[in-house]
């Protein structure tokens, strides 16, 4: 089954009012060429979940800059500016979530878990408004799993099956989103035939896979 | 030697052989040059790696290999590469030995203001509320004083990172334990007393029974310890 | 053709094109020889592997790649291997398509008694627990009776693997559906009759609009296929 | 750091009372050399964590046979007869599991969490004497953390710093139990040097583990 798109065709299926998961971390292995791509769509307010919604070298801020976001989640927001308007702005649209809790409660919307209960952030603003279980005499914090519409990923290899190989430090977030997503889209720095991957290089099987597409030079 | 630079040579000693320690931005990031030879430590870096090594030379490196902090980062041989469930399962679950991270505030309860200032850009907490909570010690790497300011106080005003997590406080004047009876100094810096560290905190301070001179790492420290 | 392998050739007609499927140990494990070559599945094994291939040839293998039946196999190009975490995250978290069981009792409000007899030995849920709650579709394969002894049930007496989870049965003599109303037979193998059905059966069942003849993969099911 | 150690020597961290996590699935991937190297020690009372308690051609049901086991947590017993026997003499020193469960309260006890919420189970007896939450409308049970007093790995290689890889379906529950005990013990089919073993083949980071030995033939 070749799953390989235009970047175009693959941003197709964002709809507005989606809720997008996006790889990355800061500026490194962040899916450009799809967000790009997106930035071709006449589609509006979208939710952003990603670690740190990029820097000002990638391409979330211009999503925003161009007014197709309403709504932020995510753990730091320091390096774009423009998030950090939006929280001056409109507080109620940024949600900042401490980064282990932001990873299990995505885990969470694709493992089929009720939440994550964790102690971190008791005693704190990301606590707020939260409630709370008593286990062992100890408080936990019972967070929601978070899911999306649509994850936007970017993998070092995909095959054309959509089984993906994300190298070194890239693997953040973009290895546990595609759990978590109903449409899964891939942007690729190499794609080849299946089979030449490595099986025991897989992080995300192509089963999870919708859509993939070539990486172009950023 | 100036103040981070004592601070990053005192902090240097308190890993142990084998330590898998994780290092916040700016000044913690220091230590890692003063760690004593003999001392084996693995760094975790939140965004992935077990086992960071050097920054690449100029124009070196490959740019899927940075650190938290985005820069482009090596690994020593046996790193291990993870995403962002597994790093914070290594964070929460109690594997990282010491977490060192800088602070705005400390009070004597242990409970730490490091993220954000009322009034100021807020820019989000990242992985700092994992780390103090998860971590097995929480190591407070920062200047005495905001130009001036206590940091240390007997109760922290601004937002709060974590509740009751600083095990200890490294300044360029004292090396300060947070106890059950308060913030105990352990240490005093060269040709500091007592009285001058008391005289820029906002809390009340108890001088261990037997204050040491501050050890810093790679620096002669054989000549009387006692303060 | 005996009963297994109708009820194999039967549940091979069930996934559509890159299903992600399940088989339980034995009778489902034979319908992977079924599913019609223009349909590409992919199987998973709960023990960590997905894109399973057929067993080894004797004597060749690989004992670090088994199934969770514990024998050998081999698997497909683009298969991936991981840990028991992730395989059962792929399983509650709704991304197995089908996952094809046997049973010893379902009622018709979906309950499904598949993994202990009162009064004989228990050997454990496994993973069949996690299977029926998680994947999208759960389908039955077993014969119709227990040598004669109704599995099809208003109420299940043994202790459940779970609670409205099945889908759909598939045996020897019909395919039935578990509805709001209850029990609905959709087709009915060559030869027998609904009332046939009902007689081995100890719950009402409610005959579908239309009944089909059961069609079955690798069979010519060209000629008029209403009963 | 060399780790590398002695079976012997390994086990001889195990104490009476311990809770062990075993991993392997079936006859595959079980740590059998420390196993058999457990058998010479005069301890009991342990309690034995693992997803099947092996089969009759495995280590763990000689260990049971020789009276050093007291209770199980596992998922199947049934190809385990001395399992099977002792839920038969008493039922409260077996507990049985589903196995996404299983997997799911082992990964809680090492990622500080502090249960996990799962449907799995609800309506049978799986969910007996358990407490439920409901989020949403609809109930999950809390699943209690499980942690080991030591755990008992198999690696097909591991080098001395105790960095393991883990070989197709053998990743199992060798891969999470690291995570979640005091003392981890990993037995390897080969020992390499530090820096021999991939990075991006890497399962299990050598600060989780404590002690490595050579696993002999089987």
């Amino acid at each position: 089954m070749d799953k390989v798109v235009s970047a175009a065709q693959a941003v197709s299926h964002i709809r507005s009012g989606d809720v997008l998961l996006i790889g990355g971390f800061l500026q490194w292995g962040t899916p450009e060429t799809l967000l790009k791509a997106l930035l071709e769509r006449d589609v509006h307010d979208l939710t952003v979940v990603s670690n740190d919604t990029g820097t000002g070298e990638t391409a979330t801020i211009c999503l925003m800059q161009q007014g197709m976001v309403s709504r932020i989640k995510s753990t730091y927001i320091g390096a774009n500016s423009h998030s950090g308007q939006m929280l001056i702005e409109d507080p109620a649209s940024v949600e900042l979530i401490p980064q282990g809790t932001l990873a299990e409660r995505i885990r969470a919307g694709g493992a089929g878990l009720g939440g994550a209960l964790v102690e971190v952030g008791l005693g704190t603003v990301a606590a707020e408004g939260k409630p709370t279980l008593e286990i062992d005499g100890k408080t936990y914090l019972i967070e929601r799993p978070l899911r999306g519409n649509v994850a936007l990923i970017y993998a070092t290899v995909c095959d054309k099956a959509g089984n993906c190989f994300m190298k070194g430090s890239t693997k953040n977030f973009n290895v546990i989103m595609p759990l978590s997503a109903d449409i899964v889209l891939v942007e690729a720095e190499s794609i080849v035939d299946v089979g030449e991957l490595d099986s025991e290089l897989i992080h995300v099987p192509g089963v999870l896979v919708d859509y993939v597409c070539q990486r172009e030079d950023v | 030697m100036n103040a981070k630079e004592i601070i990053a040579r005192r902090a240097a000693l308190e890993p142990s052989d084998n330590n898998l320690i994780n290092l916040g931005i700016g000044l913690p990031t220091m230590i890692a040059n003063f760690v004593p030879a003999d001392v084996e430590i693995v760094l975790q870096s939140e965004n992935g790696i077990l086992g960071v090594g050097p920054k690449p030379a100029p124009g070196e490196g490959d740019w899927h290999i940075y650190d938290a902090g985005g820069g482009l980062v090596t690994v020593k041989p046996g790193a291990m590469f993870f995403d962002s469930a597994y790093s914070f399962s290594l964070i929460r679950g109690g594997h990282v030995d010491i977490t060192f991270l800088g602070a705005l505030q400390v009070d004597e309860q242990g409970n730490l203001a490091s993220w954000m200032v009322p009034g100021r850009r807020v820019t989000g907490m990242g992985g700092a509320m994992d780390l103090v909570v998860g971590a097995k010690r929480v190591v407070i790497t920062m200047e005495h004083t905001q130009k001036g300011t206590p940091k240390l106080l007997a109760a922290c005003t601004y937002p709060l990172t974590a509740v009751g997590v600083v095990d200890r406080i490294i300044t360029e004047l004292a090396v300060i334990d947070v106890t059950p009876k308060g913030f105990v100094v352990r240490e005093l810096a060269e040709g500091v007393t007592f009285k001058d560290v008391c005289d820029v905190t906002d809390a009340p301070l108890i001088p261990d029974d037997q204050i040491l001179k501050m050890r810093l790492a790679g620096v002669d420290n054989r000549e009387d310890d006692r303060c």
